[in-house]
């Protein structure tokens, strides 16, 4: 239907605006205003779905359901907050010593690619169009890493671009064989690429190609969902990345990449039944957490902190669909929304203290909370959020999964869950009390304007009502998804 | 009635206390061929006190003028209860053998807290000491408080000293004699006597008591050595009529009580020539031999209550 | 749809033979020290794969996959192919592609690799001997010998060609398995890679313009 | 029930007027509202949280007194049943005495003019978690409840952002206190996932469900998570260093109420549940408190930092309190009802009563040493002439806490003396040999904090001050010595009034043990003696004491006035042999506890030397240094070890992320070939 069409349409166009406007006020403006309507009709889809059920468009290339609405819904969020905060923040970076000699405008356009290729990629209801919405997304956030002409950026633009390529082919491995699988049941072939129709016929499935297309999967979209040990790339693209970018590739990329590998799992538990794939999930998780572990506790740059912190997060929703109950799954996918939330707001007021200290190395930061009170407090909040510790959502969204593993009676996973979590706590309550607290520095200077914060203080307003209220659609919009994945 | 006869114990244990610490002096006096002071020396000391001004120092706090009063206050308290002549007191409701012992750390902590009031070296020193003595004395007190009270099946002392009275040769098992040489052991170091303390000098070196008690004068001396004098008579009664109860008055009929003051006055009299012989064998210890003293009374007490519940089954 | 045995004997064994020559080709690539070497093997294994396409169209007669043949002709077969080169010879890239392994023992761990992807592969199909019996097995091989191309060469140009390589070999299992995606998703597909492949050329330039070296071993500033 | 509608009113009055108060002045306004500005909103929020505060002590008392207020439910929007707050015989004393302390605490806050509204909105907050950790009947709200206890309370001791000191005890505090909110959790969420429900009877079926030896594995954990709150060594090192660092009112705060939490927890998970206390739960508990009296006690006594050493001692009673649980569940498991309810009834009672002392100690010594500038003793002094208010509030405070009769903590002692004894005499297994060391231990660790607290107000309050800082300090306002007044007054109530206290705890007491005692027998004679069934087999009186003393107090003064021999007092300079005395001449902090720490020296490994610096003749040096330190063992023997093996392990992986683009490839290759070659 038309909602659909215009919500994957709506970020191309602006970055086709963009182009053109270029650094002229008009340029952000249009970019704020493209990525708010992507959120407006994200909700608007949301809550049509919520109304009607998952619904097809496009002749079937297209989808809407739960899950798609949800990825949707987190990716306009964050593309909103970063946009919003770009307005300020890179006409900031651009005078200063980062300055690209690029065409003004080309960062916008290239932002709203990725937005738009993200948003593609979570409503394609046939798996090859996803596949080209995640090849584009790495395509457009690869030149956005490698935006600043620093050394460091071409390598980690080279390393993410590699390591991407790479997976996604293999993940187009998976898709060919997952058509393979279903190749013979489809009267016209163009309908065997469609999620849809796999999920209904999946009980007939040939089981031995969808377990081999699943493994290529896990592989393929594991790369660009940052599972380890191929998460590789992730700490590099999101330190050297411009902050805003980062945010929206923590946020709403490994989301949505993610959410590719649930849609390969969601055939798979209904082909092969839930052993096989959950399995694999749950260790993949565990390992992501537990790689994750020493780069935190170690770690002398704010940014790859953040990044390890998302394989981290990534790894734990992983394992929430590993742990497969309904509970579990609910709580996953809540965990996307609020790490979602925390991690961009985490980006972000970064990217303000960034330019205030002049470095992101963290033993430059201290006594934030003295040097400015309204950074030092939202910084605060996101400490907590990442750490999950209430009054932040993502501690109800974390214990959820692990009352879901527990429900599923898997103990050990939740243990060893447990455990790392509380390492991951120790690490990032070390890190935030030597920044926020201690001695501020002489130097400190935010430079950006006051209403700058304002989409941080939206992003912390929502972490924290969210932690103690759910309001009821989100709710039933979580389980639905939830039930998308596994009936 | 039987509260009138718990006055008159807190009278008789207050009127006799100095006279008891007298006595001991005099027979240690006589023991090293001296004729030394005569027994009523104490009272003599006591009214000359009392008549003296009483001086404190610029820096004391008004808990320096409270203590006196209070120190002797809680010992007469004390001494309402114990068992002296008639094994039951009208006040044993308020207070039993634990009460009694936490009644006299108050005294000790006022006493000590005083000490540290004008500021001076000696209080300090003494009050530290004080303080880390009675920290090691309280383990083995207490053990054999659990030893008598397991014996007895009460802390109350009244009931204590009729229990070992009731069972002729009580006193005689193993438990019994060994709690009862861990506490003789408590009380010298408790009452400042030689080889813990020496009551008989101002020597830096060794004075605790003294040292606390230095920077007082007059009247509020006065109360603090009656009171002091107090408390070791309460302490000796004790070792005497819960360990020993011979002779003590089962019911107050008028014979009974008088052989009951006849054997409290010969057991304490038995107990003031055992201190000074052992006060004039033996030579104070050096402060941090004490431990080990006070480490022993542990062990006898420890060995006490084992043996104690061993025999018991 | 089935296809009885019999009468794709011929086919299925030209293209067994056009399939051996896929992986061959890979082989070399992966073996050759010059980076202009790999290309060329990559140019030969687009082409095998080109013809792969060809019969397979020709025996199912499918149109779209004449199309799909000859799109993969234009772009693996012709235009990557001289595209690399180009940045090959702009660049500094001329030099020595010198390798992490030696050839033989290149040789002996791609020998492993392939044996793995068949023995893990060809049991899917139990005793049937299709096209796909073989084929499948193939790309398998071929798409770990391309990763292990970018993982053992230093140049970054021999690694876009691993990359590439890996993409032939998936497409050689789309073609042989399901006779071709459909069209549109083909077509994405290749476009998707044409543009990966401009970007990927881009940043060699990139690097070699900020590392003066097209040696991507030197690319450890960012650790930990 | 006739206040079956007030009590409701009550306690939703207490719980959403905290909550208020909390927010009010913490929700940022735009500058147009400057007539609200954050201080005024703050100067409005204070007494709202106050009559909260007290509102919340009347809804505990109510709950002594067996009235159940209605519970407060509301609907998070989560799975599972709505969050739920309520009133139960087990949550009531620990309501009282927070409602008091948090009531007190917050009216004696007296901030600088230039500090914010930050800490009062912390303070009020964290107030409202402690609430919320008591009242709350749902696990996951207590969960909730319990980690943002944990922040807030961490926010409070980080108060002073750049004292690094401060910094590093917020940090351990929060990693030790979240590990052990992780078992608890854990605990907690596995029973809720057998149950299906957060409810408490649930989770209790649920375990009942489990096989013993699951429960007993369950039922372990979360009270060693407990523990920790509770502090018990060793895993009570963040204890020391969080609690002073608070400003006053607030380490009042923690150690008064927030340490109780831990035995609340103890309570409701690890005996109030089917089948628990397991077997060993009780001896262990009692074997681990005595450690940690004596631990705190010792330590309590060599420390010369008024505020840690305060923090030691709650360590001391910490201990203190779960010796008395462990004893009272091994009476339990061995058969002796009415002596587990003794010795219950002395663990409760000394809860509350230790709670208020505590307090107040923090709140006077606190407030004085902030008035002379130093947490150091050796800087401290002559503070009772300065200050002779706040000076009766410490010293009612100190001897409390040393566990004098007839004050607030020594009835509880004297319970468990008596709980000991009797178990003893009945012979219980273990008991036999747990009540002798146990009675020597409690003996020797009050003996110990009884020194420590003598030297804590000698040293700071008595004698000369060592430091201008003290020689000039002012008392606090008078308002903030009333209110500490107040809170003496009611440490005394709670230990004169001792029986009727102990009767009064009867219900949470019951509803722990279950029937077969009721602590009311405890009390004889309307109130006035506490006394031991059977047969009265011994009994105190505090206030027949107390009288006692007092009239003889009062008899003597008479005397002496009535003889009239010199009642005046002439005050003169303390003599020193003659020369003129000045403050370094008396003993320190140091010096006073010579002779313990010398005696103790192999058990805490205390370090000394003395190093002359300039020689004189050579039997008189002119000048010395002397040092001294107590190495805080707990921290080098147990923890440092396992943060070296973490960190010695994360360098080494570390060189994971090497930066080479190949081995990250090859991590792709291996994974993918291992998984066709496995998981297909």
């Amino acid at each position: 239907m038309g909602l659909l069409l215009a919500l994957v349409l709506v970020a191309p166009v602006t970055a086709a605006l963009c182009l053109p406007l270029g650094r002229t006020r008009w340029g952000a403006t249009v970019s704020v205003a493209g990525a708010a309507l992507v959120l407006a009709l994200a909700l608007a889809l949301a809550a049509r779905v919520l109304a009607v059920g998952p619904f097809l468009a496009a002749r079937g290339w297209l989808h809407a359901d739960a899950l798609g609405a949800l990825l949707a819904c987190i990716t306009g969020v964050t593309g909103l907050a970063a946009t919003w905060y770009a307005r300020s923040y890179m006409a900031h970076e651009e005078r200063g010593h980062d300055a690209t000699n690029w065409a003004s405008g080309r960062f916008e356009a290239l932002f709203h690619l990725l937005l738009g290729s993200l948003i593609v990629a979570s409503l394609a209801n046939n798996l090859g169009l996803m596949w080209v919405g995640i090849e584009a997304s790495t395509l457009s956030s690869a030149l956005l890493v490698g935006y600043y002409r620093r050394p460091g950026a071409v390598e980690a633009g080279w390393k993410y671009l590699i390591l991407c390529s790479v997976g996604i082919t293999l993940a187009l491995f998976a898709t060919v064989l997952l058509y393979y699988s279903g190749i013979g049941h489809f009267a016209e072939r163009s309908v065997g690429l469609q999620w849809t129709a796999l999920r209904d016929l999946a009980p007939v499935l040939e089981p031995r190609f969808v377990r081999l297309a699943f493994l290529f999967a896990l592989v393929g979209y594991g790369t660009k969902a940052g599972l380890a040990p191929m998460h590789t790339w992730l700490p590099d693209a999101h330190s050297q990345a411009p902050t805003p970018v980062s945010a929206l590739l923590s946020a709403a990329l490994l989301a949505v990449a993610l959410g590719a590998l649930m849609r390969f799992h969601a055939l798979a538990v209904r082909c092969v039944g839930p052993g096989f794939s959950e399995n694999l999930l749950t260790i993949f998780g565990l390992l992501s957490m537990a790689v994750a572990v020493p780069f935190l506790l170690i770690q002398s740059d704010y940014k790859r902190l953040l990044a390890y912190s998302s394989v981290e997060h990534t790894g734990f929703v992983a394992l929430a669909v590993g742990l497969g109950s309904p509970l579990a799954l609910l709580g996953g996918l809540f965990h996307l929304v609020t790490h979602a939330l925390g991690k961009s707001l985490a980006f972000l007021v970064g990217g303000s203290l960034k330019s205030a200290l002049g470095s992101a190395r963290m033993d430059r930061w201290s006594g934030v909370l003295e040097s400015s009170p309204p950074l030092g407090v939202l910084f605060v909040v996101a400490g907590v959020a990442l750490a999950g510790l209430p009054p932040a959502a993502l501690f109800l969204s974390e214990w959820m999964v692990l009352i879901g593993g527990l429900e599923a009676r898997k103990v050990a996973a939740v243990v060893t869950a447990l455990a790392l979590l509380a390492i991951v706590f120790a690490a990032l309550a070390f890190h935030w009390t030597r920044m926020a607290l201690g001695k501020p520095r002489a130097d400190f200077r935010d430079p950006l304007p006051a209403d700058s914060r304002r989409p941080l203080w939206l992003l912390a307003a929502a972490l924290l009502i969210l932690g103690v209220w759910l309001p009821e659609p989100v709710h039933r919009l979580l389980s639905q998804a939830a039930a998308v994945i596994k009936p | 009635m039987s509260l009138a006869l718990a006055l008159l114990q807190a009278a008789l244990l207050v009127a006799l206390a100095p006279l008891f610490s007298g006595t001991i002096a005099a027979i240690k006096a006589r023991l090293q061929m001296r004729r030394g002071a005569p027994v009523w020396q104490r009272y003599a000391d006591l009214a000359r006190l009392f008549r003296k001004e009483s001086i404190l120092s610029t820096d004391a706090s008004w808990l320096a003028r409270a203590t006196p009063y209070v120190v002797l206050g809680a010992s007469l308290t004390v001494a309402t209860w114990v068992p002296v002549l008639f094994a039951s007191s009208a006040t044993s409701f308020a207070g039993d053998l634990v009460m009694t012992v936490a009644l006299l750390a108050l005294v000790r902590v006022l006493h000590a807290l005083a000490a540290l009031e004008a500021g001076t070296t000696f209080g300090g020193m003494a009050a530290s000491r004080h303080m880390a003595l009675a920290a090691l004395a309280e383990p083995a007190l207490m053990l054999s408080v659990f030893t008598l009270a397991i014996a007895a099946g009460s802390t109350d002392l009244a009931r204590i000293s009729r229990a070992v009275a009731a069972a002729p040769h009580g006193w005689l098992s193993p438990s019994h004699l060994l709690a009862l040489s861990a506490m003789w052991l408590v009380v010298i170091s408790e009452s400042g006597r030689v080889p813990v303390d020496n009551p008989a000098t101002h020597l830096e070196l060794t004075m605790i008591h003294e040292g606390m008690v230095l920077d007082y004068s007059g009247r509020h001396l006065a109360l603090l050595e009656w009171a002091a004098t107090v408390r070791q008579m309460v302490l000796f009664t004790l070792v005497v009529n819960l360990f020993l109860p011979w002779g003590i008055a089962l019911e107050p009929s008028g014979a009974a009580l008088g052989t009951a003051l006849l054997a409290w006055i010969g057991k304490l009299l038995a107990c003031a020539i055992v201190v000074a012989l052992g006060e004039s064998l033996t030579a104070k210890l050096r402060l941090f031999r004490v431990p080990e003293f006070l480490g022993m009374a542990f062990l006898l007490s420890l060995l006490a209550l084992t043996s104690n519940s061993l025999l018991r089954g | 749809m089935s296809f009885p045995l019999g009468e794709w004997l011929p086919v299925s064994s030209a293209v067994n033979l056009l399939a051996g020559l896929f992986l061959l080709s890979a082989l070399s690539a992966v073996i050759q020290r010059r980076v202009a070497g790999a290309i060329l093997g990559y140019a030969w294994n687009s082409r095998a794969l080109a013809a792969i396409a060809a019969v397979v169209a020709s025996s199912t007669g499918e149109r779209h996959i004449w199309i799909a043949a000859a799109l993969v002709l234009a772009t693996k077969g012709i235009l990557i192919p001289r595209l690399l080169r180009r940045t090959a010879v702009r660049g500094r890239a001329r030099e020595e592609a010198e390798s992490f392994v030696g050839a033989t023992t290149a040789m002996l761990l791609c020998g492993v690799l392939v044996v793995i992807g068949f023995t893990q592969t060809r049991a899917l199909f139990g005793a049937s001997r299709t096209i796909l019996a073989s084929c499948l097995p193939i790309s398998v091989a071929t798409a770990l010998v391309g990763l292990f191309q970018m993982v053992s060469h230093r140049a970054a140009l021999a690694q876009v060609v691993g990359l590439v390589l890996i993409e032939n070999a998936i497409f050689l299992a789309a073609i042989s398995l399901t006779y071709g995606m459909p069209l549109v998703v083909e077509m994405g597909v290749l476009l998707d890679v044409m543009v990966g492949v401009a970007l990927l050329g881009f940043f060699v330039a990139r690097i070699e313009e900020s590392f003066d070296s097209a040696d991507t071993s030197l690319l450890t500033s960012l650790k930990g | 029930m006739p206040l079956a509608g007030l009590d409701g009113a009550l306690f939703a009055a207490a719980i959403w007027g905290l909550a208020a108060a909390a927010l009010f002045p913490a929700i940022p306004l735009p500058s147009r509202f400057a007539f609200l500005s954050a201080a005024s909103r703050a100067a409005i929020a204070r007494p709202v949280a106050i009559a909260g505060a007290l509102a919340l002590a009347a809804v505990g008392a109510l709950g002594l007194a067996g009235v159940v207020p209605a519970p407060l439910r509301w609907w998070p929007g989560l799975p599972g049943d709505p969050f739920m707050l309520g009133v139960d015989a087990l949550a009531a004393p620990f309501l009282l005495l927070l409602g008091l302390l948090t009531a007190i605490s917050l009216a004696a806050r007296h901030p600088g003019p230039e500090e914010g509204p930050a800490g009062l909105v912390l303070h009020i907050g964290f107030a409202v978690a402690l609430a919320a950790v008591f009242a709350a009947q749902h696990a996951l709200l207590l969960l909730v409840a319990w980690e943002g206890m944990t922040l807030l309370s961490a926010a409070l001791v980080a108060r002073d952002t750049r004292s690094a000191r401060a910094r590093r005890a917020a940090y351990v505090y929060l990693v030790i206190s979240h590990i052990g909110a992780a078992a608890i959790g854990f605990g907690l969420m596995r029973l809720a996932a057998l149950a299906g429900s957060f409810g408490f009877p649930d989770l209790a079926a649920a375990l009942g469900r489990l096989p013993a030896g699951e429960s007993a594995a369950l039922v372990s954990l979360m009270s060693a998570g407990f523990a920790v709150k509770l502090g018990l060594a060793p895993l009570h090192v963040w204890l020391p260093l969080a609690h002073p660092e608070a400003p006053a009112p607030v380490s009042a705060l923690l150690s008064g109420a927030m340490v109780k939490a831990g035995l609340y927890g103890l309570l409701r998970f690890g005996w109030q549940m089917p089948g628990s206390p397991p077997a060993g739960w009780g001896v262990t508990l009692a074997v681990i408190g005595l450690f940690t009296a004596l631990v705190g006690a010792l330590y309590a006594v060599v420390e010369s930092d008024a505020k840690r050493l305060l923090a030691f001692s709650t360590v001391k009673n910490a201990g203190l309190l779960a010796l008395a649980l462990g004893i009272a569940a091994t009476l339990l498991r061995a058969g002796y009802v009415p002596l587990a309810g003794v010795a219950l009834a002395a663990c409760l009672y000394h809860a509350v009563g230790h709670g208020l002392a505590k307090g107040l100690a923090f709140l006077a010594v606190g407030e004085a040493v902030h008035a002379a500038g130093s947490r150091d003793l050796e800087k401290l002094g002559g503070l009772a002439r300065r200050m002779p208010r706040l000076s009766v509030a410490a010293l009612i405070a100190s001897l409390s806490l040393s566990g004098l009769p007839p004050l607030a903590c020594f009835a509880g002692e004297w319970l468990l003396f008596q709980a000991l004894i009797l178990g003893l005499a009945a012979g219980g297994g273990s008991m036999r040999l747990l009540a002798p060391f146990s009675g020597a231990g409690l003996a020797l660790a009050t003996a110990l904090s009884a020194a420590a607290l003598v030297k804590l107000y000698g040293i700071a309050f008595l004698g000369r001050p060592r430091s201008a800082a003290a020689a000039n300090a002012k008392p606090p306002p008078r308002a903030m010595e009333v209110w500490l007044l107040v809170l003496a007054g009611l440490g005394l109530a709670w230990g004169l009034a001792a029986p009727l206290a102990i009767a009064a705890l009867a219900l949470p007491i019951s509803a722990v043990l279950g029937p077969g005692f009721d602590a009311a027998s405890l009390s004889g004679f309307g109130g006035l003696t506490l006394s031991i069934p059977p047969e009265a087999f011994a009994s105190i009186s505090p206030l027949a004491v107390a009288t006692l003393i007092a009239l003889f107090v009062g008899l003597v003064f008479a005397w002496v006035a009535l003889r009239g021999l010199h009642p005046g007092v002439r005050r003169a300079p303390s003599w020193a042999c003659g020369v003129s005395l000045d403050a370094r001449m008396q003993y320190s902090a140091l010096g006073f506890t010579k002779p313990l720490r010398l005696i103790f020296r192999p058990l805490i490994r205390a370090e000394s030397e003395i190093s002359i610096l300039e020689e004189g003749s050579p039997y008189f040096a002119q000048k010395y240094r002397y040092r001294s330190a107590v190495p805080p063992l707990a921290e080098s023997l147990v923890f440092s070890p396992m943060v070296q093996a973490v960190f010695w392990i994360s360098t080494q992986a570390r060189r994971l992320q090497a930066g080479s683009l190949h081995v990250y490839l090859a991590y792709l290759l291996v994974t993918l070939v291992a998984l066709l070659m496995l998981a297909r």
